[in-house]
């Protein structure tokens, strides 16, 4: 048989992770450079993936199944489709530059920390979390994903918990209680839904008879497996529920603001650019080919509750007094616009949302991180606490407007593209929610304008006087992110190529089709 | 040839780049680089004109297709650009006025350290524009919408370091958001009515489509119009915007951006023909409007803020014009870009008043200033003339062609817009004779300000003159060039088709009435301001001044209403999460506490109590037995 | 012989009416002193009712032909189980009556609700169970019921009885090592003791002699000391603790005034007689 | 009469006997109770081997003896040491199976 290149890219960092935990607590700097190394390694073996994969080809393709779990006709199912393809090409090029933002984050010599936190289980948590992300883009037996989709909060729990920024304006101990909090918050929530779907998961095989998610799906499309409906809506609802607080959809996302906003900001970034998007993923993935008449039996509520989100999340940015709080919220409401454009049923609709997912990743990864190296420097999170950063650190403020820019997707950066399909591709369908969800974007300017204005102009603050502008490493994080987010507002092509079939392919399974224009429907 | 139309937008588009990103190094040749791509855009823009002169009328349309954009199944978004006489003239306007307002930046920037990150501003304004207009689909239209307006967000609060400048960018970008919602709904619409948002197919398939419809997007294109043209009801910006450098408010908040509006409606007219009621609302807001800005430039002291109040009324002309529908889209247009040549012109006369002034905005400390700045009183009286309708001048022929049109609509309506019309001439010669008066005659008003230097006014540099002289002769022959023998007319007419209307009165005694209107709103300055002496501090005047000096209260209406409430909204939201959402989950956590410590209260670790427990479940099996059995 | 397998007869299927009397009363009998059993105060009487419930079990093992058992059971189980219990409850103290007041809330009525669920069901059982016809023991006591329990004993549950001697010792060991006390420290000797004694100032000469006068010669009757007030030392430490002293100070003390108040009379009758003497040799001078 | 009544009996002493055991705090009495339990099972036995006509219920009965003979032994004396440790035979005086 031919090279396993999906376990590789998932082995990968998972072996890199064992490595660089097991290197001297002395050789600390080592660590980084191993955790470096491997993610970039990643990165080599996902571009592999990229090339590899033809769009033009079957559904699932590099697949590799083998026999696991015998008794349970468990079986270690690997396959990618062009969603996924995008998806894993995001989170490894992502991690790299998350570990290189988080170079310092973790160092007790740095961050002055009392208690000493080993640095190179930061960063091996790290690449733990990409390597379950990575296999649960790839799994395509759902055993096997729901156990990577769960075993993922092991590390968050300790990347969040364990690990935090100085900036908190009420110093140590509070910092380290808020980020328990947090971090039992997040595991909880998560805990809950994924324990849900476990039940939905064993329906399932009840039901099914097998876990594999080509069979199943297979067999629901040529009607050989039929579910009653409820049992149908159950099951849809057990797996939706997990993917809802993962996402995470309104009202299931409190936990996202208190993580993001205790955790570093690298790992604020992993949580929301990466590993939430398993959520949203899977819901594409899962929810809709195995119970794709229950999907579209729960769109209504969904879709209202997504436009919640979209609203909700953004009003309550504007009020955040909290950089990280507020884009936190912000994300919760592209989230909104996510999960809007799934349940669309649109093949503009999912396509926008899958394009969504990479471009929200990026340019979230650009703005958090960007907003970190900011409260790094001024050692405190509150928006109040700066202004005129913008007359002495220009670079700093230019990629800050930038990454803001692209999270109220200004035309000519990716997430436009992205924001403007799920719109069109829901106003095609549901005009009047499309309506609503536009208000989004006047929203999203103004969040984002007011965090710039109050950050970044006016008069100089003394605290702010002295600050230094962005350094080497942190231009190198940021310069290829903004490009990146250029690029793919400016040429999306070669995204939608790899991602449109996928989304044929879902549409089918959902046998539903892109409404007919007006005029030509007249004629 | 075609191939040259990308090389339009790509030159600015390079000189942001480059400037934008050269760092410091760039900063002793940045302004010259920036002049340098803006003018070969607009040679380039020259060249292309002339090549479609030498063409005739059926062909000239130019279309270059770059690459397909976004492709996700039946929405099919190309980067294509669409050169036609419509778009040349915004072209040329554009890359024209740019040009010149480059030049005039080098000598007004001349002291800004960021003078480079201006140009490539500037730069990246001209590239946005330029897309918008060249654009041949309304998401690439869309692109550049947003495009000039990021831009205006720059420009406006390039001097970011005064708060005000934040908060007015700021502003703008939010109002013209709100527009930009209308865009992308139109948008949205024609891809739900049409399949398709590409010009041509649109607006050929435009007869098939439901009234209903149409009129739906229209209304939403109207909207977008209003938010970049600063129509009522989102004009509140343009005043606001005038923070930003006073070349930026010639070119962008005066010649170009403020502009676009008109262009997507005269973009669009096989829309609005077939939405009638659409086209009426467009006249009632450009009619209002024309009234609004008007009234607004009366009352200001502000000498760019008096020019913001009549550079919205001017556009209301336009959009009024545009309303009319093929009776107007000419004169919208024609009247657009003599209107830019001497709004353009005023505002930089007034940026070099302030220039000699030391940054003086308020007229009231002005005053006799036509001896100390001989060649500014020159241009900024020619286009004072031509934007009061002088006859002979540029302003002149577009306005009272408008007024004709106007009433050339028919109807009570044609009368009620005719006659707005008119008025607003006459309140146009009022204000603007005000600022004239208030600016250059008179006895000198101005005193030393509080740290003690008077300031000494004095003519401003070549580089700055001479852009202002061109603009002069711009806005003195334009028109005339434009209507003799309706050159313009002919020229656009392939696009926007024409029709004369039914005018219900003749062209002379339009022409006249405006004559008339016109003396008298100038008399009436003269007698307001000419005769008695300007008292330095503003009296506190009628009501209407009052208000008309906050603009009509438009900010105060969105201040209590939209800014009071958002921020209501969001503060009880963030209580409603922190409290409702978030306590219901925590509420829950304790619960199960508060549950489990019950229930714990049951281990008492009595033998008897568990004793107790195991007996009776002895008994509850016996039951369960005996149950079995008996079923 | 013959009595038994007359005995045998009468236990053919079917019951005498002199067995159904006998069951009546005696079971009566048996309901009552297991009630009393459970709500008697006083642990020896419990012990006592219980003891006469398995007499009226034991005439019961009789009826039914179960000789051996019966025998046993009076023998074994009321003669000898019900006097250990009775050592112990002499040892934990005869007279304690512990109070039957509930000190676990609810656990009294969960108690009645659960038992009386439980009797209604096992009746119940019993009740729905066919269990007509008797074959009743004819046969099985043919050539004697010891016999016959022998022949299975050493036969079918050999091993079984191997098993309960095993058990019987190793209980009997486990008994002794629960209850036997090993010395842990040197046992004092006398100088120690006495050095002790002195030195935390207790009583150093012999205790007193309960009982003094002789109407009080029993040991429950504290001495008295000097001034009439009852020494407690004189009697013995477990009446003392049990609080079974009969004080007789007052009453003794009683008797002492009565005594003066005779001895008084007495003296005043002969100092009259010599006081009217001197009166009237005062008057004859 | 029907000899079931003997079962009946022993059915009613089993249960006073539980209720008993359950009620009690003195460890001696309850201790009385399960020998009354014992008792009625042994009842029982000895009703059915009469019931069935063979001497197994009986032998059974008889081991029951043996064995409760064997567990008085060892719960008095453990009831001994008890008391001796604690000065008191209440089984509610051991309730260290608490939390």
């Amino acid at each position: 048989m031919s090279f396993p290149l999906l376990t590789a890219t998932a082995a990968l960092p998972a072996l890199g992770a064992i490595a660089t935990a097991a290197v001297p607590a002395a050789r600390r700097t080592a660590a980084k450079w191993l955790a470096l190394v491997v993610s970039l390694a990643t990165l080599a073996l996902a571009a592999i993936v990229l090339v590899r994969f033809d769009p033009g080809g079957d559904r699932y393709q590099l697949t590799e199944s083998h026999a696991w779990i015998k008794a349970f006709g468990v079986r270690y199912e690997l396959g990618v489709d062009g969603i996924a393809v995008a998806l894993i090409a995001l989170t490894a090029v992502l991690i790299p530059f998350v570990i290189l933002a988080g170079w310092h984050d973790a160092d007790p010599l740095e961050t002055g920390n009392t208690r000493w936190r080993p640095t190179q289980g930061f960063f091996a948590l790290i690449l733990a979390v990409e390597a379950m992300v990575i296999i649960s883009f790839e799994a395509t037996d759902v055993f096997l994903f729901y156990i990577f989709f769960e075993a993922m909060l092991i590390p968050m729990y300790f990347l969040i918990g364990g690990f935090g920024d100085r900036a908190h304006e009420h110093g140590e101990e509070t910092a380290s209680t808020q980020r328990s909090y947090a971090a039992v918050k997040f595991l909880l929530y998560n805990l809950v839904g994924g324990l849900i779907m476990l039940a939905a998961v064993i329906g399932l095989y009840v039901v099914a008879g097998n876990f594999s998610l080509t069979e199943i799906a297979a067999a629901r499309a040529n009607g050989s497996l039929h579910m009653a409906t409820n049992t149908e809506r159950w099951l849809f609802l057990g797996f939706f529920f997990a993917f809802a607080v993962k996402a995470p959809l309104w009202p299931l996302h409190t936990w996202l603001p208190n993580a993001m906003g205790e955790a570093t900001t690298p790992v604020a970034v992993l949580i929301t650019a990466v590993v939430d998007k398993v959520g949203t993923f899977a819901m594409l993935r899962f929810c809709l080919q195995l119970f794709p008449e229950a999907s579209k039996w729960a769109t209504p509520v969904i879709l209202v509750l997504a436009l919640i989100s979209i609203i909700y999340g953004a009003l309550l940015a504007v009020g955040q007094r909290d950089i990280k709080r507020l884009v936190a919220y912000a994300s919760i409401s592209h989230f909104g616009f996510i999960i809007l454009g799934i349940f669309a049923m649109t093949s503009q609709g999912q396509s926008g949302a899958t394009l969504y997912m990479v471009n929200h990743g990026i340019s979230t990864a650009a703005l958090m991180l960007v907003a970190g190296f900011l409260i790094s420097r001024r050692g405190s999170r509150l928006i109040a606490d700066y202004g005129g950063v913008q007359k002495v650190a220009p670079v700093l403020a230019g990629t800050f407007l930038i990454g803001g820019l692209a999270t109220l997707s200004l035309p000519g950066l990716a997430p436009f593209v992205s924001e403007f399909l799920v719109l069109v591709g829901t106003f095609a369908r549901y005009p009047v929610v499309g309506i609503i969800a536009t208000f989004g974007i006047v929203l999203a300017a103004l969040y984002t304008l007011v965090l710039y204005q109050r950050t970044m102009t006016g008069p100089v603050k003394t605290e702010v006087a002295r600050m230094p502008d962005l350094r080497v490493r942190e231009l190198v994080v940021v310069t290829p992110l903004i490009v990146l987010l250029i690029f793919l507002g400016v040429y999306p092509k070669p995204l939608t190529d790899i991602v449109n079939p996928a989304v044929k392919q879902t549409m089918s399974d959902v046998h539903e089709k892109d409404p007919k224009p007006a005029v030509e429907a007249a004629k | 040839m075609d191939n040259l139309i990308a090389l339009l937008v790509a030159a600015p588009l390079l000189g942001a780049a480059v400037l934008l990103c050269g760092g410091r190094r760039l900063d002793a040749v940045g302004h010259w680089i920036g002049t340098a791509l803006a003018a070969s855009s607009f040679v380039i823009g020259v060249v292309l004109f002339a090549d479609m002169l030498g063409k005739n009328a059926e062909h000239r349309t130019l279309t270059q297709f770059l690459y397909s954009w976004i492709p996700v199944g039946g929405f099919q978004a190309d980067v294509a650009f669409q050169l036609d006489q419509l778009s040349m003239t915004f072209v040329l306007l554009i890359t024209g006025v740019g040009s010149l307002i480059h030049v005039y930046s080098i000598g007004y920037m001349e002291h800004d350290e960021r003078r480079r990150r201006f140009f490539g501003y500037l730069n990246l304004f001209l590239a946005a524009m330029l897309l918008l207009v060249l654009a041949d689909n309304y998401l690439l239209l869309y692109v550049g919408w947003e495009g000039v307006g990021l831009a205006s967000y720059l420009l406006i609060g390039f001097w970011q370091h005064k708060p005000s400048a934040a908060t007015a960018a700021k502003k703008a970008f939010l109002v013209n958001r709100v527009g930009d919602m209308g865009l992308s709904i139109a948008i949205m619409l024609m891809f739900t009515t049409f399949g398709t948002f590409t010009f041509g197919p649109v607006f050929e398939a435009a007869g098939g489509a439901s009234e209903g419809k149409l009129t739906a997007i229209a209304l939403m294109l109207l909207l977008a119009a209003c938010g970049k043209s600063a129509q009522v009801p989102l004009q509140s910006w343009l005043g606001d915007a005038m923070e930003g450098p006073t070349p930026v408010s010639a070119l962008i908040h005066a010649a170009t951006m403020v502009t676009a509006g008109v262009y997507l409606i005269v973009r669009s007219a096989d829309i609005f023909n077939a939405a009638p009621d659409a086209q009426l609302v467009v006249t009632v807001v450009g009619a209002v409007t024309l009234l609004f800005g008007a009234i607004v430039g009366c009352a200001k002291d502000d000498i760019k803020k008096a020019l913001a109040g009549s550079t919205m009324s001017q556009i209301g002309y336009m959009i009024l014009a545009a309303g009319l529908g093929p009776i107007g889209y000419v004169f919208a247009i024609m009247h657009l870009v003599t209107h830019g040549f001497f709004k353009a012109g005023l505002f930089l006369g007034a940026g070099s008043v302030m220039h000699g002034m030391n940054d003086e905005v308020d007229m009231r400390k002005y005053g006799g200033l036509r001896t100390y700045m001989p060649i500014t009183f020159v241009t900024f009286g020619l286009g004072y003339l031509a934007i009061i309708g002088f006859p002979g001048l540029s302003g002149f022929f577009s306005k009272d062609k408008i007024i004709e049109a106007a009433f050339a609509k028919g109807g009570t309506e044609g009368w009620i817009l005719g006659g707005v019309a008119l008025l607003g001439a006459a309140i146009t010669a009022f204000y603007m004779t005000r600022v004239m008066l208030m600016t250059f005659f008179g006895e000198k008003r101005w005193q030393p300000d509080e740290n003690g230097h008077e300031p000494h006014p004095h003519e401003s540099p070549k580089v700055m003159t001479i852009p202002m002289i061109v603009l002069a002769f711009g806005s003195v022959f334009a028109g005339g060039f434009f209507s003799i023998g309706d050159r313009f007319l002919n020229w656009l007419e392939p696009v926007t088709g024409h029709s004369h209307g039914n005018p219900p009165v003749s062209a002379l005694t339009v022409t006249l009435s405006t004559m008339v209107v016109l003396v008298i709103g100038v008399a009436a300055a003269y007698a307001q301001y000419g005769r008695r002496p300007v008292p330095v501090v503003a009296p506190r005047g009628s009501l209407l001044t009052r208000a008309a000096r906050r603009d009509l209260l438009q900010d105060d209406f969105n201040h209590v209403v939209l800014v009071r409430g958002g921020e209501h909204l969001t503060r009880s939201l963030v209580y409603v999460d922190h409290t409702l959402v978030d306590g219901v989950v925590n509420g829950t956590a304790a619960s199960m506490g508060g549950l489990s410590g019950r229930l714990r209260k049951l281990q008492n670790g009595y033998a008897r109590s568990y004793a107790v427990s195991m007996f009776g479940g002895a008994a509850i099996l016996i039951a369960a037995t005996l149950l079995m059995r008996a079923v | 012989m013959s009595a038994q397998l007359a005995a045998a007869a009468t236990l053919s299927a079917g019951t005498s009416t002199g067995e159904a009397f006998q069951f009546w009363v005696l079971g009566t009998v048996a309901v009552a002193g297991a009630l009393c059993t459970v709500f008697m105060r006083r642990a020896v009487h419990s012990a006592l009712c219980l003891a006469g419930t398995m007499i009226v079990l034991a005439v019961f093992y009789l009826a039914n032909g179960a000789y051996f058992l019966g025998v046993v059971q009076i023998i074994v189980y009321t003669g000898a189980i019900m006097m250990l219990f009775l050592f112990v409850v002499m040892l934990v103290g005869v007279t304690a009556a512990d109070s039957l007041k509930e000190t676990i809330k609810g656990q009294r009525w969960l108690a009645l609700v659960c038992g009386l669920g439980f009797g209604v069901l096992l009746v119940a059982g019993i009740g729905n169970a066919s269990l007509k016809e008797f074959t009743g023991l004819g046969q099985a006591n043919a050539n004697g019921n010891v016999q016959g329990l022998a022949a299975l004993i050493f036969t079918k549950y050999v091993f079984a009885f191997e098993i309960t001697g095993a058990l019987l010792i190793t209980a009997a060991v486990g008994a002794m090592v629960l209850t036997h006390r090993e010395r842990t420290e040197r046992a004092k000797t006398q100088r120690e003791l006495s050095e002790e004694r002195v030195r935390d100032g207790r009583q150093l000469p012999p205790l007193p002699a309960p009982g003094v006068y002789a109407r009080h010669n029993a040991v429950d009757v504290a001495g008295l000391l000097p001034d009439g007030t009852p020494a407690e030392l004189s009697v013995m430490q477990t009446l003392r603790q049990r609080g079974q002293i009969r004080d007789v100070s007052a009453e003794s003390i009683n008797d002492l005034k009565a005594l003066e108040q005779r001895s008084e009379d007495r003296l005043e009758r002969s100092n009259s007689g010599s006081g009217k003497g001197s009166n009237s040799g005062e008057a004859s001078k | 009469m029907n000899p079931v009544n003997y079962l009946y009996l022993a059915a009613l002493l089993f249960t006073i006997g539980a209720t008993g055991v359950l009620i009690r705090r003195n460890a001696i009495v309850v201790f009385m109770c399960v020998e009354l339990m014992l008792n009625a099972c042994n009842l029982a036995f000895v009703t059915f081997s009469r019931m069935h006509g063979n001497l197994d219920g009986q032998v059974i009965a008889f081991f029951t003896m043996v064995v409760a003979a064997a567990e008085v032994v060892v719960g008095l004396a453990i009831i001994v040491s008890l008391f001796r440790s604690r000065h008191s035979a209440s089984v509610d005086d051991a309730s260290l199976m608490k939390l």
